[in-house]
């Protein structure tokens, strides 16, 4: 066992499926909640936590409607329609970018067939920035569908990100095409959190490539390009997001990201999410064995999670009865104190505090008394 | 024997839910038959329904409440002529959004969706291919000025020049212009400008610098201004994006055949791109 | 294919990340060749020049803690004040209003100074002894003052008048709000502030201002930026306060990119004790770590405790105190024959109020006159040792009021010789489980430091200084 | 978070159901309130799709898009949401009373009832805003002309939702808000958004704990979300399917109101769980018994609306997009005001909420154990009334000699906090108190106005007393350092129809 790399004993924790894609979204994912390790494994393994959650029968309640989804088609086509026309409006308008640049080039396909490998994109990709960054004469300004790469836990991910890459004077910035509205100059907080973070990984995976070849990483510049509808119509508009918090962030989550090898040394031997499917596809293994192995690797639950994680449910249901299943805020507020029972026996004095409880006990206490006295109707 | 309207009903909606609970379970193939059965008993129910309303109303005058526009029938046009027409107004490749807008604009009611244009070129090129030069013209490709590969999503006429149906980097904005300009001279001829016709002017000139003031409502839009911006601007790449498609044209001339002309050339791998 | 020359500019939201200083405006950090003392006369020479001129409606200068923001202020009234020219000062609270008429009574005693205050308002000592100074609730019953000094609360009570010239005073922890009630009463004025420190703040939780140029709940200075890029930022370069061992560390953790240097030496400054500590003790380690290199971090057993974490409170308590019995004193260029550090040089800083409160009571009777306040109050003092509560010791969780960067500067930048941060272990593993993940607001300028960064930089640096608690 | 709710909500988990966290309501609720809940499409800004609205719990009307992206449909929506919500409002503006100002010297009328509209949750709060800006610019005239009552609407939904914003308002409320603020439940304050879910928790179904019901409630099939967002799989599953019908019927009127009945029937069903659960809601907030100063502050409301109404009558443009500099001061200052009040008015009314502040010390309850009602101070230049009393507590008291407190049972009357000893038995602490105001005007105090020995009394270092509004200058006047007074460029709010030219498909 000891000798089994990271990459194998990840593998074999995923069983024979195959690995789940990481993307943008999903590396974004990455710096929400890190210190759950349950979250952590799966994540690294490549593991359809989808499929998992309902197999143990705690599906995940989200999804993405396909109004949103086609709303989202059609903006980007739109905004990209006719060499990025409005695109190059925008720019223009409110960037200042220079007349004659216009160069469109569509990374999407090098040769035009269907199906391409992403090494064979990323190359494509990789020649035309370097190009761009040395200032050839002809070095492009637009750059649709580039694939990008980054490292994630020593294993190489292809990005396909939806983006523009955009090159002027030597200065690369990230265009990202969203289809929540800017409203009066304001959009979803949430959403375009979201949006930087994303931004971001795409920014960190330009700058690697950029500078493997050599080059100033600076020279993908922090500021992405933000491209929305505008109020209530079909109309786009540009804002720049200055995104270099989130780069640090994900750049510290990354390094972290290497820690797997500690988390995994801590695990049994034989875990594994294998779902054994039949011949017909149909899983085989026990879904119990399933949940035994889900408890082998600690999760640290917040409610926030029900909107970020597939596991989300499956975890709500064991952390019942934990202060943490009711908000960071009321754990704190019931002195930190980890079982609901407990805190409740320590506010009714039916617990001898442990030493290091006296202060919340006193706390609880002071607050029961209170509680109780206003309940039963004494003057204020 | 059809069922009663209200036993589809309890159906429809048990089914609904069925379909979403194997979705949510992730269960694709459940989840396909079910639709497929909720999709019949939906039908049944407006067949029921359909005939329940006849059965009871009473003859109901033939529709004349609203004045509604006969829909179109079937064009008379196979969808290849109308393609290019429009192909034919604008001088340079498009995509089939823009032609299906040109030719809602210009040509007729909206009989050609961009979605139907999907087989087309497949079927261009194996009619080319069966019988060469049977039909006076063929829907083709344009090509990418690197490598002469098919560009994404583009259509051309086999008729016009290589040179013409050549994508560089500069081409999308200098079609885009050029569009511009066929497209504002057409409808400057043309006696009463529609809704149609207005919103793709507006497109275009909302996205030249010059074309409309800032403030300008989209019904005010002027086609001499239109045309003289876009000129303005064309001016700007045009010498540049003529020279790169040139010497792509040369290259596409010495190097490929004459399906591949049309069509693009369809490399295996494409040179010093074959990664390790 | 020529490439024209390329910018990047979005109307109405100049991009407010760092506010470069002039060229000339002041000098280098660290490491110039500049003495400090130079470095810092050419600072103040420049900011008053720039006044003088007349080119800007205003000037802004950024001061770093200790960096001499008192003296530039009275000085430049003094100036102004002596060219003829009526002059107004807008200061935040009462008791910097009172600091600054003292000092600038001091400074100027010939100067007649009016004292804007509230009918309930009773003088305090430092105010009512000079002659020079009369205290009134309107600005008719100061007529005769070269200088008007108020809260700007009460400024904003002030219908009429208007002066040539103002002073605002703690401009960053002054909210725009703030700032468009008084700004009628001035045509021009120097903006005085850190920008290291606490952001003002509302109760009301809304993001229904957010983006604007003049959302009411960002700093003056921030509103007035925003809206006047071309204003000149002068920054003072050189702290007089923070040691030569503090200095490069709060200038690399809150002020990553303008920096500033120590006035003095690490000669000039020592700290030691005057008893030995008898059978040493992790207390007596602590403080001496502290004597000798200006940091200590005095670690509690990891534990996820209650706000009023009562072991630390006492922890708190008991360094302080300890202080005290050691007989501390404190040499430094003002004091080269040293000076015994008592109570009142000692300061406990911590996050919540109720923290506040703990210590206070840890701390009894003997510690009657040592300093226990938030991070919001101790702005702008300075002690010559602090004791700080870590606002992430004990957490769980690290909201984004715990992180926040100007909290943690406020608290390790009050200190002439040293300071002692008490935490329990587990701060960096709370800090890597909670990355900053705040919502992001389009056209708001970003701000830096970030506070999770800026504990990152500074937990590692105490990390080097650790006393592990038995 | 107090740690007297965080108990509730520990409390609520070992008993399976909701706990309440006050003895009063803090809420206006109105005898004939307009209950609306709207739901819109995803990934759209703002289209509406459907909703459920009126005044009759027996008689919702349902209003559909059956192409929500279509802008003409969606107009066509606002004007028959205006069908509703104006006459509505206008039944408000019956019967008015005089109310004297400036030491009544002056009077002015308001309106003796006002309107309250509910929705489920915030984010029904965020809809009505965003279509109340949607709908106000819009042109009754010109090319693409909307029915006249959609900009007024328009004012209306915007005046709603701003009012949304003001503490203690009950205008506009969130029901799931409205609802949290009298029960803690056992489950997180994220979750509580989730109205059925937190229904159940406070008010579940025979033979159900709160946390089973809240379980069950969370399932989308039998509690559709309260909106305005669907459940994707609806959508997908069920919604595209029939707005896809609806499209293919054409122009064939038979199939067309069969596609739109399906549609509609639908939304219904989506709908229908959700409008009863506000009216269960609106019954269990009517159980509770009002606050003491709940009437007060509706009569800020009422104010509110009388004045909105009369700016409306004059022609009112509607309001600017964004605040200009001047007035988002002015209303940051009557936030920061109204909240203040508020929390201070709901302590005062509600012993449970003033608990909160005794455990952190800012307020203490306790028996006069010494009281000398008559006692003169001569130390001025004239003699004056200054009752003393002692009280014993066993609160923790944080207020420090020289601090200035007050008593809910007393507000006109202020107390300075003379000596706090500690008890050296440790039962508790002794507080002197010195009064002034509310004792009458002779040099004896009126009957009452003393706590006598033996008494209860909480006093408190909040206060309810006036708070002199700000000054701020003219618009025309915002200083340099914010810009300068709005150019008439910045200032224009021009009728729009631009977007109507778009393409919907």
């Amino acid at each position: 066992m000891t000798s089994m790399n990271t990459a194998e004993r990840l593998a074999a924790i995923r069983g024979g499926a195959k690995p789940k894609r990481h993307n943008a979204r999903t590396i974004a994912a990455l710096t929400r909640n890190p210190g759950c390790a349950r979250r952590a494994v799966l994540d690294c393994a490549g593991i359809d936590k989808q499929r998992l959650a309902a197999y143990v029968d705690f599906p995940a309640r989200f999804g993405q409607s396909q109004f949103a989804i086609a709303r989202g088609n059609a903006f980007e086509a739109q905004v990209k329609a006719d060499g990025a026309a409005e695109l190059l409006t925008l720019l223009r308008e409110r960037l200042g970018l220079s007349i004659p640049e216009v160069a469109y080039d569509d990374l999407a396909s090098v040769t035009g067939r269907e199906q391409e490998s992403p090494e064979v994109r990323y190359a494509r990709t990789r020649t035309l920035l370097i190009r761009a960054a040395t200032g050839a004469g002809d070095a492009g300004t637009l750059f649709d569908h580039p694939l990008l790469r980054i490292n994630v836990a020593g294993q190489p991910v292809y990005l396909e990100p939806d983006l523009i890459a955009f090159q002027a004077g030597g200065r690369f910035h990230v265009v990202e095409i969203k289809s929540f509205a800017i409203v009066d100059g304001q959009a979803d907080a949430g959403k375009v959190s979201s949006a930087a973070i994303q931004s971001a990984v795409y920014v960190l995976a330009m700058r690697e490539l950029l500078a493997e070849a050599g080059f100033d990483p600076e020279i993908v510049s922090h500021d992405v390009v933000l491209v929305c509808p505008r109020d209530f119509s079909n109309r786009p508009t540009a804002v720049l997001v200055d995104v270099r918090k989130q780069l640090a962030v994900l750049r510290r989550q990354l390094g972290r990201m290497t820690r797997i090898d500690e988390l995994l040394a801590a695990l049994p031997p034989d875990l594994s999410f294998d779902l054994a499917p039949d011949a017909a596809g149909v899983p085989t293994r026990d879904p119990a064995a399933i949940v035994t192995a889900l408890r082998a690797i600690d999760a640290r639950y917040t409610p926030d999670c029900l909107a970020v994680c597939e596991l989300a449910y499956f975890c709500r249901h064991e952390a019942r009865g934990c202060t943490a299943a009711l908000g960071p805020a009321t754990r704190e507020a019931l002195g930190g104190i980890d079982r609901v029972e407990t805190a409740l026996a320590l506010a009714h004095d039916v617990l001898p505090p442990a030493e290091e409880q006296a202060e919340a006990a006193a706390l609880l206490q002071a607050a029961a008394r209170l509680r109780a006295e206003a309940l039963a109707g004494a003057p204020a | 024997m059809a069922e009663p309207v209200e036993v589809l009903e309890r159906r429809i909606d048990a089914l609904r839910a069925a379909v979403r609970r194997s979705v949510v379970a992730g269960d694709t193939a459940r989840a396909r038959a079910l639709r497929a059965e909720l999709r019949a008993a939906e039908r049944a129910w407006d067949e029921a329904i359909a005939n329940l309303a006849e059965a009871t109303a009473p003859k109901p005058e033939p529709v004349a409440t609203r004045a509604v526009p006969a829909r179109p029938v079937t064009p008379l046009l196979p969808v290849r002529e109308q393609v290019h027409d429009a192909l034919t107004l604008l001088t340079v490749p498009a995509a089939p959004k823009l032609i299906a807008d040109v030719h809602e604009a210009f040509f007729g009611t909206g009989g050609l969706a961009a979605g139907r244009l999907t087989h087309l070129r497949r079927d261009e090129r194996r009619s080319y291919e069966t019988a060469r030069r049977a039909r006076p013209y063929y829907l083709c490709s344009a090509l990418t000025a690197e490598y002469l590969t098919p560009a994404r999503g583009l259509f051309a006429v086999s008729t016009w020049p290589l040179e013409r149906r050549i994508v560089g980097p500069l081409s999308p904005r200098v079609h885009f212009l050029t569009a511009a300009v066929r497209i504002a001279e057409r409808a400057a001829r043309l006696p009463r400008v529609s809704a149609a016709v207005t919103r793709l002017l507006w497109r275009f000139a909302t996205n030249i610098p010059g074309a409309a003031a800032p403030g300008q409502l989209p019904a005010t839009v002027d086609t001499r201004v239109i045309i003289e911006a876009a000129g303005d601007e064309l001016e700007v790449h045009i010498e540049a994006d003529r020279a790169q498609r040139a010497a792509a044209a040369d290259r596409a001339r010495r190097q490929l055949d004459d399906v591949a002309q049309l069509f693009g050339h369809t490399l295996d791998r494409v040179r010093g791109t074959k990664t390790a | 294919m020529t490439t024209t020359p390329y910018r990047w500019v979005l109307p109405g939201t100049p991009s407010l990340g760092v506010v470069a200083p002039r060229a000339g405006a002041g000098a280098g950090p660290a490491g110039s060749a500049v003495p400090p003392d130079e470095a810092a006369r050419r600072a103040v020479a420049g900011v008053l020049a720039e006044l003088s001129s007349g080119d800007h409606r205003g000037v802004v200068v950024d001061s770093p803690p200790g960096a001499g923001k008192s003296t530039l202020v009275v000085r430049a009234a003094g100036e102004l004040a002596r060219a003829g020219e009526p002059l107004i000062v807008v200061a935040q609270t009462n008791e910097q209003v009172d600091d600054l008429i003292d000092r600038l009574a001091q400074a100027e005693p010939d100067l007649p100074i009016g004292r804007l205050s509230a009918n309930d308002y009773t003088a305090s000592e430092r105010v009512r002894h000079y002659s020079t100074v009369r205290v009134a609730a309107k600005v008719a019953d100061l007529g005769g003052s070269s200088v008007i000094i108020g809260t700007a609360a009460k400024w904003a009570m002030v219908p009429e008048g208007r002066w040539p010239w103002a002073i605002v005073d703690e401009a960053y922890q002054m909210r725009s709000d703030a700032l468009l009630r008084v700004a009628g009463r001035f045509d021009r004025a120097l903006f005085v502030g850190d920008p290291g420190q606490l952001d003002p703040f509302s109760t009301v939780e809304t993001e229904r201002w957010v983006g604007l140029t003049w959302d009411p709940m960002q700093s003056a200075v921030a509103a007035l930026l925003r809206h006047n890029p071309e204003l000149p930022v002068h920054r003072l370069p050189v702290s007089w306060r923070l040691p030569a061992s503090a200095a490069p560390v709060v200038a690399e953790a809150f002020y990553p990119f303008t920096g500033f240097s120590a006035g003095t030496t690490e000669a000039q400054r020592s700290l030691s004790f005057t008893t030995a500590g008898l059978g040493g003790g992790p207390v007596d380690e602590a403080l001496e770590l502290a004597a000798s290199t200006g940091w200590a971090l005095y670690e509690l057993p990891a534990r996820h405790t209650l706000r009023t974490d009562a072991e630390a409170a006492a922890a708190c308590a008991r360094l302080a105190l300890r202080l005290l019995e050691r007989g501390a004193v404190a040499v430094s260029e003002r004091d080269p024959a040293g000076r015994p550090v008592t109570a009142d040089r000692i300061a406990i800083g911590a996050a919540h109020r109720d923290q506040v409160a703990a210590i206070r009571s840890q701390l009894g009777p003997a510690g009657a006159g040592i300093t226990v306040d938030t991070a919001n109050r101790l702005q702008g003092r300075e002690y010559d040792v602090t004791i700080v509560l870590h606002p992430l010791s004990g957490r769980r969780d690290a909201t984004a009021f715990h992180l926040e960067a100007g909290r943690l500067c406020v608290l390790t930048s009050r200190h002439r010789h040293a300071c002692v941060v008490v935490a329990r272990a587990g701060i960096a593993e709370l800090l890597d489980a909670h990355p900053s993940t705040e919502p992001v607001h389009l056209n708001v300028p970003v701000k830096f430091p970030d506070g999770w960064e800026a504990n990152q930089a500074m937990l590692a640096r105490l990390a080097a200084h650790r006393t592990t608690a038995r | 978070m107090s740690t007297l709710v965080a108990l509730a909500r520990a409390e609520a988990v070992a008993a399976g159901f909701a706990q309440r966290t006050t003895t009063v309501r803090h809420l206006h609720v109105a005898a004939r309130p307009l209950v609306f809940v709207p739901l819109s499409m995803a990934g759209e800004a703002n289209a509406p799709l459907a909703a459920l609205v009126g005044t009759d719990p027996a008689a919702p009307r349902l209003l559909v898009v059956p192409q929500p992206r279509n802008r003409d449909q969606r107009f066509r929506f606002a004007a028959e949401l205006a069908e509703v919500l104006l006459p509505y409002l206008d039944s408000f503006r019956g019967v008015a009373e005089a109310v004297p100002v400036n030491r009544g010297k002056e009077i002015r009328h308001r309106y003796v009832d006002a309107p309250q509209v509910l929705v489920p949750n915030p984010a029904g709060i965020q809809f009505t805003r965003l279509l109340g800006r949607s709908t106000r610019f819009r042109r009754t005239d010109g090319d693409y002309p909307v029915h006249p009552s959609v900009p007024l609407l328009g004012r209306w939904l915007t005046f709603l939702a701003d009012r949304a914003e003001h503490p203690g308002s009950c205008l506009l409320l969130a029901m799931t808000e409205a609802l949290t603020l009298h029960w803690a439940t056992g489950q997180s304050p994220l979750e509580d958004n989730h109205l059925a879910a937190l229904l159940a928790w406070i008010d579940p179904p025979d033979g159900l704990t709160g946390a089973e019901a809240a379980a069950r409630a969370e399932d989308p099939l039998t509690w559709p979300p309260a909106g305005p967002l669907t459940d994707p799989t609806f959508d997908n599953e069920v919604l595209a399917p029939l707005i896809a019908a609806y499209a293919e019927a054409g122009d064939d009127p038979g199939r067309q109101a069969r596609a739109r009945e399906a549609l509609a029937e639908a939304l219904r069903g989506q709908l229908a769980p959700t409008w009863r659960l506000m009216w269960r809601g609106l019954a269990l907030l009517r159980d509770l018994p009002p606050g003491a100063r709940v009437a007060q502050r509706w009569a800020e409301d009422r104010d509110a609306f009388t004045g909105f109404a009369s700016y409306l009558d004059e022609g009112g443009h509607p309001q600017p997009r964004r605040d200009g500099a001047v007035v988002a001061a002015q209303r940051l200052h009557r936030l920061e005001r109204a909240l203040q009040s508020y929390a201070v008015q709901r302590a005062y009314d509600d012993p449970l909420v003033m608990a909160d502040y005794r455990l952190t010390g800012e307020a203490f309850v306790g028996e006069v154990t010494l009281a000398d009602p008559n006692r003169i101070d001569d130390s001025g230049r004239r003699r004056v009334l200054r009752p003393r009393i002692m009280l014993r507590t066993t609160d923790p008291v944080q207020v420090t000699p020289g601090t200035a407190v007050y008593s809910p049972d007393r507000p006109q009357q202020k107390a300075r906090v003379v000596l706090v000893t500690p008890r050296p038995d440790g039962t508790g602490t002794d507080v002197v108190l010195e009064l002034t105001g509310g004792l009458g005007r002779a040099l004896t105090p009126a009957p009452g106005s003393v706590p006598e020995v033996g008494e209860r009394v909480c006093y408190t270092t909040l206060s309810d007393g006036f708070m002199p509004p700000g000054e701020f200058p003219a618009r025309e006047e915002t200083p340099w350092t914010h810009g300068g007074p709005p150019t008439a460029d910045e200032e224009a709010v021009e009728p729009t129809a631009e977007d109507a030219l778009e393409e919907w498909e």
